[in-house]
């Protein structure tokens, strides 16, 4: 890899006015809102955003592919062995996640103004989603694994706040901070394996680490150490198994949240390190294979659950959960740039989908149980035309974006291993399915809610449909990215990340390239197979007017499946139950009936015998010459034996 | 030596003022007497010559060293403090003001004497002086019959031990044929094993033993002075038995030292057993006095170790501990003693409420408390660590660390003191305290505050 | 001279205060506190730029034994004053607004802590030393017992005499090592170089480790600790916690490692094993704590489990962290037990299910509260991740699996604290909570004071690396036994 | 002869302390010790100190004991029959001081003396012998005894005289 | 007269004199009569005088007849104080009794 260091003034400071805007926005609102206009706080914080969007476009024309812009700002954490600056680089990488971050961000700034308009919280909202913004952008800037810990955790942090946003719903509380927890958990081995890599290197820069990391190729155990403990990070950012309870429950939080956060940038946090890092993992075959198994059973087994769900907002979720699990895969076959390409276009109509379900939700003034909606298309039609492509895209319906994305991991999967082939497929097919009936359900047929609750549905204001337009768009032609060979066009996102990913590629066993004819027949394979699933799911719910039966009602299969397989149950019951029992032990019984008693035990001793001993001072004289007599002959003894 | 025949007459003084109807005069007197022979006592200090009497050279019965010089000058600045409290305290008997006045002064000659004998004669006298004395001072209460009983026990033990001591003495000359320390010390260290002189030892070390309170010889004290008339039991618990561990040492160092390694596991075995039981004791009393005296069995335990360790320091270690202890002990008994007899009352309880009542006096009962804990920066603390500091060095380790733990209990029942001032509330009034007292009080806790912040001038003061 | 100020300026001010009246204490205890920050402040721009010689002071005070007036201010000496001194303005601040009854007494006493802790800190003469650190047991326990809670007298005096055992214990130590010296004298720079035999140092250990064990507290000699916190009055609390303590680890730095390197080349194993366990048995508890001043004492425990234990890794990192994350903690724990006093003060409870819904009616407090919290659970960019992410990397290089162990803390430490806050702060309004006035301006500037601190430590923590840094490679190479 | 007189002596001596232990009434006591202090002043004599022993029956049989009468009838304790301790105790007791005898004669059976000047002058005991030393050596003891006498004497007066008040 | 030393070995008066001390010792111990008891401590006083004069004669040096005179003295000062106290007790609880004496205890 030949990276050149370009120092540029003006790339330079644009580099460091890219999260400032976020910041000044929060700084803003944070500290002055009191004094400013309610309304001001969403134009300020979108505005912040789309000025960083601007800067990102600057750079990203002026940048090229081999060239990284550095930018330390200052020693941080310096002294003998530790030489950790706080720095941002900047790299085609970089600048992808930068237009995801800042781009989607915007949107999903703006569609806010409209969706929480009313809410009292109002300004405190875009408070949070500006640091969010910020943190981000940090996660993705960062120069060594330090700043990105920086950005893991303050993502970590404004996920929290904005879960538990409506904080009067103790509920909400709940979900939010079991996300913190869960997410800590990962960033608990995230620490571990900076650990280890500074111990090895001597520094965390990713420039550094990528060139010195080779040196310890011959030392497997330790760098899959490294590379799992750091995978063990992305578990627990990106809502894999066995980490990923927290995703779904994360829905609570306002629905622009959930996409901007749960579906566009955050949760890909792990997909991102892990290509950042991709020689360390590169180097070692078992933490791909680990990455690759865990990407496999997390997207089948989230797709599995996606079937049952009855709120709008869960079954994305779930699907989102799914989706990273598809990334991880690619990432986990060495094919991170198919990573990265699924990525973006996951953000783009996921994005999409989360912020239709609001418009969704916003029209119905709440209510998210699918078995409610129905025959939407109508009322909604901006919202139907949007959602519906999205759930083509997302269902990798022919030339759509993810059909594209989708299909450049297929291709990788069948190359290295018919049966991931196979189970992925399965699970892509799964996911046609439930969104379509997610999207018949929703807008087919009739109104299954009150008149009353028709009478109010109406259209969202232009700052959601805008956003909705546009991401529509994305995701329709975001293919384009990364057209594959077939069409006789290069691969342009390959071509933008190969500084990137050159690192690792010597490293990994390619395979032989398809064959044209090859790449066609599963390409059309994966397109009739979806188009099928989507006929099949509007023959259940639409032809046959199928609802999804109440709960109670589910027996066996459909029961476990619709209650997740119980896994939050399980940790509650294998993990918090016995940790609140041990603090109880602990607390009640070691601390206060052991530990304690020891220590009081002993002044009780003390006191006791002095209370004896002094039954001896009888008053009597004769007794106390008695004493004395006997002390003496005692004294003789001793010293008559001695 | 002038000293003591200064002293002398200061008694006889108070006699003859008696019966020149001088009795407003006679505390006055005595005190400016006292700071008067101090001053002689301090001249003496580089010009201590040989003892003449008579052109006689008494050299072989007492010696004015500096050893005798020191504890001399620091048990007539206790007696001046104790003179100063005696004023209110017999205010209600003036008929036996003079009479109870000379005879303290005469535990004070007594006390002289024992700082500079050298002769078991005068070792003995003098015990017999200090001790007759304090039988008739415990007992003068006569309508008490506690006071009574106090007396008596006090006489019927001390005279019990008397005999103990004499016969330890009396094999001792059997041994030496001699009562002089010099020639004693002399035999023993000859290392001729003379059983007599051993038996002999023993026995004149239970009789000291037993003045000094230590276990099991300790039984007198509490009731002793638990009975006494407080201003007694202040005499008895600092300036005697001060006196009497000078005494102790002097013989245990000059007359003894041949037979350290013979004496010593006994004395450690002893000093173990009186720091535990004067500690554990003292726990559970209420009454003050009683408190103060199990305190004092356990202080006797820490002198004990310095009485062991028989090094050129450890004998300003002891000077140093009995100033601190003592001290502490007048300033905690300059307060007490008012508020015994406005609340008419001698346990814990009487200084409920005092920390809001008379918030000064109980100020500086915690301080005298504290010190006597051995918490810094305060006298007491110096004073424990040298004694430590001189086991530790003469090889007592185990000792030690029974005395530093028996310390720890120790802080418990000088808090409940303190708790009671603070903690608990009373309907009493407060306590009117004669300006006498409080004086003293100030002096004690400056002075207690002076010598563990500035202790350099005391420290090797031997 | 410098250091004489230092010093002896909080003494006069105690006396100044108890002067001053019950009216006037708290402002002129305030003002006076502030001149020795200040005084300290110059102390740090010397050192800055004429390192730690000017501040070198020797008298001898007692001939026989060797006792001499021994002060000095090397980085480790300077940080932690400067800690003391920044504290102690914030800790009288917290009274304001609140109602002390015989006020003179009670700033009196907390000066007089502060003249005792600074001398803590500057003493290098054994005895000299020891004397100060008794010093600071006796105001903070007659603040404990004067102004403390219902059950305050049994449970102090536990404090008392518990702690007093540890440190007679150490007395004991020093005597030996007097002995043990030629010289005799408790001079430092002689006692780093005394030749010990490895059986004797294990003893000397014992008592030292003893002493500061039980003061810091390390598990299993922590059970004094929770009930006094609770017991003692807020700002008791907050001199206990905040400062009190560091002393404990401030002598591990100073007082144990340098002079007994073949003893904690024995023991310290175990030592850093304790310290560990004790991390993770703290965490537990804390997690179902029902009063929020005991949660925060067991969270404290926690902490400074973790903080020992980078003592105990015997290495730069270790060291760093501990200094670090003792500032940290200090500033911290501060913070979070005056927060609990404002929720005491507004809503005369601590117990967590009584209270509920405060953040929508206190915002200000809220959020500064959850800054706060957020530090003491070592959230990047503020103050205590950096001292966590040293401590952590110091046991990581002494021990993997005890640095995984160590590293539970910050997952549990999530636990508690955000499920207090939770409980606390968030959901529907307590019963308990009738009305809840927000922040008034003395408690917004300390809380605010304490806010920017935690950022700004968080941000930029390398001044206080390099000031440390000598000091700390002086003492490790002085601990690694040849 | 002289054994014969020893034997007796001491004898008398033990059997009448013993005597003074065990009797009934206080009044046969004070007879009886009587009786052990005249035997005493007989080993005096055996001794060669003429002197002491004149001074030793002046000084108790004439003094002491003529003082223990005094206040024996005074308190005319003879007709109080006191009851004795609890058999118990005077077991203990017995036991106790045997023991001590035991230990004490164990420890000095095997003395072996200081080298005497031996043969003492027959005349030391005489009058100006003593009185030589008791003046010249002994005469600062002599006089601080005086200081003893005087404080006893106060004493006794303040504890014996009665309360004008009562 | 007066060669009793070259017939009787001194271990005799050592035995007769310690024999009669610990027959004082019992008696302090024996009887609780507070006469008694000062008798007793007399006798012990005696065995004292005894053994001093017995070793000043075997050892031909008259220090040992001075130090009685000076016990004798303290025996006399001692009688004098003890029976003073006695009186005064007598004179509150009517009777020599040492057993009553205990309210002063623990």
């Amino acid at each position: 890899m030949t990276e050149n260091v370009i120092i540029d003034p003006n790339l330079y400071f644009l580099g460091l006015l890219i999260p400032l805007f976020p910041l000044l926005g929060f700084l803003v609102n944070g500290l002055l809102g009191k004094f400013l206009p309610k309304a001001s706080a969403g134009w300020i914080g979108s505005g912040a955003v789309l000025a960083s969007f601007i800067c990102v476009l600057y750079i990203f024309n002026s940048l090229g592919v081999n060239d990284v812009i550095r930018i330390d700002l200052f020693e941080w954490i310096v002294f003998s062995g530790i030489d950790i600056s706080f720095g941002l680089s900047i790299d085609p990488l970089t600048v992808i996640m930068m237009l995801v971050v800042t781009g989607v961000g915007f949107l999903i700034h703006l569609y806010s103004i409209g969706y929480m308009h009313d809410d009292e919280g109002f300004g405190r909202f875009f408070v949070y989603l500006n640091l969010f913004i910020f943190f981000m952008l940090l996660l993705v800037m960062g120069s060594n694994f330090l700043m990105m810990f920086i950005g893991w955790e303050g993502v970590g942090l404004c996920s929290y706040l904005l879960i538990g946003f409506w904080f009067k719903n103790d509920a909400y509380n709940d979900a939010a901070q079991k996300a913190f927890v869960m997410n800590r958990i990962g960033d608990l081995g995230f620490l571990l394996a900076m650990f280890f890599i500074l111990f090895q290197f001597g520094t965390l820069d990713f420039a550094a680490v990528e060139r010195l990391a080779p040196s310890i190729a011959e030392h497997q155990g330790l760098i899959t150490t490294i590379a799992l403990l750091l995978f063990i990070g992305a578990i627990g950012k990106s809502a894999q198994l066995p980490l990923f309870t927290w995703l779904p429950d994360a829905m609570a939080g306002p629905t622009p949240v959930s996409a901007l956060i749960h579906a566009a940038t955050m949760v890909t946090a792990g997909i991102y390190m892990v290509v950042r890092s991709n020689v360390l993992f590169a180097l070692s075959p078992i933490a791909l294979n680990v990455i690759l198994a865990v990407g496999v059973a997390t997207s089948v087994f989230a797709a599995i659950i996606g079937l049952k769900q009855n709120d709008i907002k869960k079954v994305l979720a779930y699907s989102t959960v799914s989706q990273l699990g598809l990334m991880f895969v690619a990432l986990g076959l060495g094919a991170f740039t198919s990573g990265i390409f699924h990525l973006v276009t996951h953000a783009f109509f996921k994005a999409l989908l989360f912020l239709g379900a609001g418009s969704v939700i916003h029209a119905l003034h709440g209510e998210q149980d699918i078995r409610k909606m129905g025959g939407l298309k109508k009322l909604i039609p901006i919202t139907y035309i949007t959602f519906l492509l999205a759930s083509l895209a997302i269902s990798g319906f022919p030339l759509l974006s993810g059909f594209f994305s989708k299909d450049e991991i297929l291709a990788h999967a069948f190359q290295q291993n018919i049966l991931i082939w196979i189970i992925i497929s399965l699970s892509s097919l799964l996911t046609a399915f439930y969104m379509f009936r997610l999207v018949y359900l929703t807008f087919a047929n009739s109104f299954r809610g009150t008149d009353e609750a028709k009478h109010h549905i109406h259209e969202s204001p232009w700052t959601m449909t805008v956003p909705l337009i546009i991401l529509c768009v994305l995701s329709v032609f975001g293919g384009l990215l990364g057209l594959p060979a077939v069409f006789h066009a290069q691969h342009w996102l390959a071509g933008y990340l190969s500084a990137v990913t050159d690192g690792s590629a010597q490293y990994l066993h390619h395979a032989e390239h398809l064959s044209h004819s090859m790449e066609i027949i599963l390409m059309s394979i994966a397109g009739v197979g979806a188009i099928l699933m989507i006929l099949f799911a509007r023959h259940q719910y639409v032809t046959k007017k199928q609802l999804p039966p109440a709960d109670e009602s589910l027996t066996g299969f459909e029961k476990l499946v619709a209650n997740k397989f119980y896994v939050d149950e399980l940790y509650e019951r294998f993990i918090s139950q016995p940790v609140f029992k041990m603090s109880e032990g602990f607390g009640g019984f070691v601390d206060k009936k052991i530990l304690d008693r020891v220590v009081n035990g002993v002044g009780t001793v003390v006191d006791m015998s002095g209370k004896t001993l002094r039954l001896l001072q009888t008053g009597n004289t004769g007794f106390y010459i008695f004493a004395m007599v006997i002390g003496m002959i005692v004294i003789f003894i001793i010293r008559l034996l001695i | 030596m002038y000293t003591l025949i200064y002293t002398c007459c200061l008694g006889l003084l108070c006699l003859v003022g008696e019966i020149l109807n001088l009795r407003k005069l006679l505390i006055p007197m005595i005190l400016a007497g006292l700071a008067a022979i101090f001053v002689v006592n301090c001249m003496e200090w580089d010009a201590a010559g040989p003892v003449i009497i008579g052109g006689m050279d008494m050299s072989h019965m007492m010696r004015v060293d500096s050893y005798s010089i020191a504890f001399s000058g620091l048990s007539i600045f206790t007696a001046m403090l104790i003179f100063a409290l005696t004023g209110n305290f017999y205010k209600n008997e003036e008929h036996h003001l003079s009479d109870y006045l000379a005879i303290l002064v005469f535990v004070l000659t007594g006390a002289l004497v024992l700082f500079s004998f050298y002769n078991l004669v005068m070792l003995f006298l003098g015990i017999e002086i200090v001790s007759i004395s304090l039988y008739v001072m415990a007992g003068s209460r006569r309508q008490d019959i506690r006071s009574n009983e106090a007396g008596f026990k006090y006489f019927l033990m001390g005279s019990f031990a008397s005999a103990i001591l004499l016969f330890g003495i009396t094999l001792i000359f059997g041994a030496t044929g001699s009562f002089e320390l010099d020639k004693i010390a002399a035999f023993a260290s000859s290392g001729t094993d003379s059983t007599l002189l051993h038996i002999g030892a023993l026995l004149v070390i239970s009789g000291m033993l037993f003045k000094v309170a230590a276990v099991p010889f300790h039984f007198w004290s509490p009731d002793v002075y638990e009975g006494s008339p407080s201003l007694v039991t202040v005499m008895m618990s600092t300036l005697v038995k001060v006196a009497f561990f000078a005494a102790f040492f002097r013989l245990m160092s000059v007359g003894l030292s041949g037979i350290h390694d013979y004496t010593s596991d006994i004395l450690s075995l002893v000093a173990a057993l009186t720091l535990i039981a004067g500690n554990l004791i003292a726990l559970s009393q209420n009454n003050f006095k009683r408190l103060l005296a199990y305190s004092g069995i356990s202080h006797a335990g820490y002198m004990l170790l310095a009485v062991l360790s028989i090094e050129n320091e450890a004998s300003s270690a002891l000077w140093y501990y009995g100033a601190a202890y003592v001290l502490a002990t007048i300033g905690a008994f300059a307060v007490a003693i008012p508020v015994f007899y406005f609340r008419n009352d001698e346990t814990i309880d009487a200084f409920n409420g005092l920390g809001k009542k008379n918030p000064l006096q109980a100020a500086f009962l915690t301080i005298s408390m504290l010190s006597l804990a051995g918490i810094p920066p305060l006298a007491g603390f110096l004073g424990k660590y040298y004694i430590f500091s001189e086991a530790i060095r003469s090889g007592y380790i185990w000792l030690t660390i029974v005395a530093v733990l028996a310390s720890i209990v120790g802080i418990y029942y000088y808090f409940k003191v303190i708790l009671a001032m603070y903690t608990k509330d009373t309907v009493e009034p407060e306590v009117k305290s004669p300006m006498l007292y409080t004086v003293v009080m100030i002096v004690c806790v400056v002075l207690s505050l002076l010598l563990g912040v500035w202790p350099g001038p005391f420290t090797n003061l031997l | 001279m410098m250091t004489l100020l230092l010093l002896f300026v909080p003494l006069v001010s105690a006396l100044v205060v108890y002067l001053a009246g019950q009216k006037l204490a708290s402002k002129v205890a305030l003002g006076l506190a502030v001149v020795e920050l200040a005084i300290s402040g110059i102390a740090l721009s010397m050192y800055l730029k004429e390192g730690p010689e000017p501040f070198y002071v020797f008298h001898e005070w007692i001939a026989s034994p060797k006792i001499s007036f021994h002060l000095a201010l090397d980085g480790l000496s300077l940080l932690l004053v400067i800690l003391t001194n920044l504290l102690i303005p914030i800790i009288i601040l917290s009274t304001f607004h609140r109602l002390i009854p015989n006020a003179k007494s009670y700033f009196a006493l907390i000066l007089m802590m502060q003249f005792a802790l600074v001398g803590v800190f500057m003493a290098m003469d054994g005895l000299l030393y020891y004397i100060f650190w008794e010093l600071a047991l006796i105001p903070i326990y007659f603040i404990a017992l004067r102004w403390g809670g219902p059950n305050r007298v049994p449970v102090t005096l536990k404090f008392f005499i518990y702690t007093l055992a540890g440190s007679l214990l150490m007395l004991f130590g020093f005597i030996m090592l007097y002995w043990y010296n030629p010289q005799q004298s408790f001079d430092i720079r002689e006692l780093y170089n005394l030749a010990i035999s490895g059986s004797n140092q294990s003893w000397l250990f014992w008592m030292f480790f003893l002493a500061f064990a039980i003061k810091i507290p390390i598990v299993p000699f922590h059970t004094w600790q929770a009930d006094t916190y609770r017991e003692a009055p807020t700002q008791g609390t907050m001199l206990l916690s905040g400062i009190m303590l560091k002393m404990g680890i401030y002598s591990l730095l100073r007082w144990l490692l340098p002079i007994v390197p073949l003893g904690v080349a024995q023991w310290g194993p175990l030592a850093i094993t304790l310290c560990v366990v004790g991390i993770m048995y703290a965490s537990i508890i804390a997690i179902k704590q029902d009063n929020i001043k005991n949660l925060l004492a067991y969270s404290s425990l926690a902490h400074v489990g973790l903080i020992s234990a980078g003592v105990f890794a015997i290495n730069l990192h270790g060291f760093q962290g501990s200094v670090v994350q003792m500032l940290a903690h200090g500033i911290n724990v501060v913070g979070l037990f005056f927060c609990a006093d404002i929720i005491f003060n507004r809503t005369n409870t601590l117990s967590i299910d009584g209270l509920g819904g405060i953040r929508n009616l206190a915002p200000k407090f809220s959020t500064m509260f959850m800054v706060i919290l957020l530090g003491s659970v070592a959230l990047p960019l503020t103050n205590g991740f950096i001292g966590e992410f040293l401590l952590l990397y110091g046991v990581y290089e002494y021990n993997i699996w005890l640095s995984a162990f160590a590293g539970l803390t910050i997952i549990l430490g999530a636990v508690y604290m955000l499920r207090m806050y939770k409980k606390v702060m968030l959901g529907n309004t307590g019963t308990r909570v009738q009305s809840f006035p927000d922040l008034y301006w003395n408690e917004f500037l300390a809380l605010g004071i304490i806010v920017v601190l935690v950022i700004v430590m968080g941000l930029y923590p390398k001044p206080v690396l390099e000031i440390a840094e000598p000091a700390l490679q002086l003492i490790l190479d002085k601990t690694i036994v040849q | 002869m002289d054994q014969l007189i020893f034997y007796t002596l001491s004898a008398l001596t033990l059997v009448s302390a013993l005597v003074v232990v065990f009797a009934k009434s206080p009044m046969y006591s004070v007879l009886s010790l009587i009786v052990c202090f005249f035997t005493i002043a007989g080993h005096y004599i055996l001794l060669n100190a003429q002197f002491l022993a004149i001074t030793h029956i002046i000084v108790y049989a004439g003094a002491i004991m003529v003082l223990f009468l005094f206040v024996v009838m005074l308190l005319n304790l003879n007709k109080e029959s006191e009851q004795h301790k609890p058999l118990k105790l005077r077991i203990a007791a017995t036991i106790s001081a045997g023991m001590l005898f035991l230990t004490l004669i164990a420890s000095l059976k095997s003395t072996q003396f200081v080298s005497f000047i031996a043969p003492p002058p027959s005349d030391m005991g005489i009058v100006e012998n003593v009185g030589q030393k008791l003046f010249t050596d002994y005469l600062l003891p002599f006089e601080i005894s005086s200081i003893l006498f005087l404080s006893a004497m106060i004493g006794a007066v303040v504890l014996a005289k009665r309360d004008k008040k009562r | 007269m007066g060669t009793v030393e070259h017939i009787i070995p001194l271990n005799w008066y050592i035995f007769v004199s310690t024999f009669l001390f610990c027959i004082g010792v019992m008696g302090v111990m024996f009887r609780k009569n507070g006469i008694i008891i000062l008798m007793c401590i007399e006798i012990m006083l005696n065995a004292v005088n005894l053994l001093l004069v017995a070793f000043s004669a075997y050892s031909g040096n008259t220090d040992g007849q001075v130090f009685v005179f000076f016990i004798m003295v303290v025996a006399a000062a001692e009688v004098a104080v003890g029976l003073a106290l006695l009186m005064s007790i007598y004179r509150n609880i009517g009777s020599t009794n040492i057993d009553v004496l205990n309210k002063l205890k623990w």
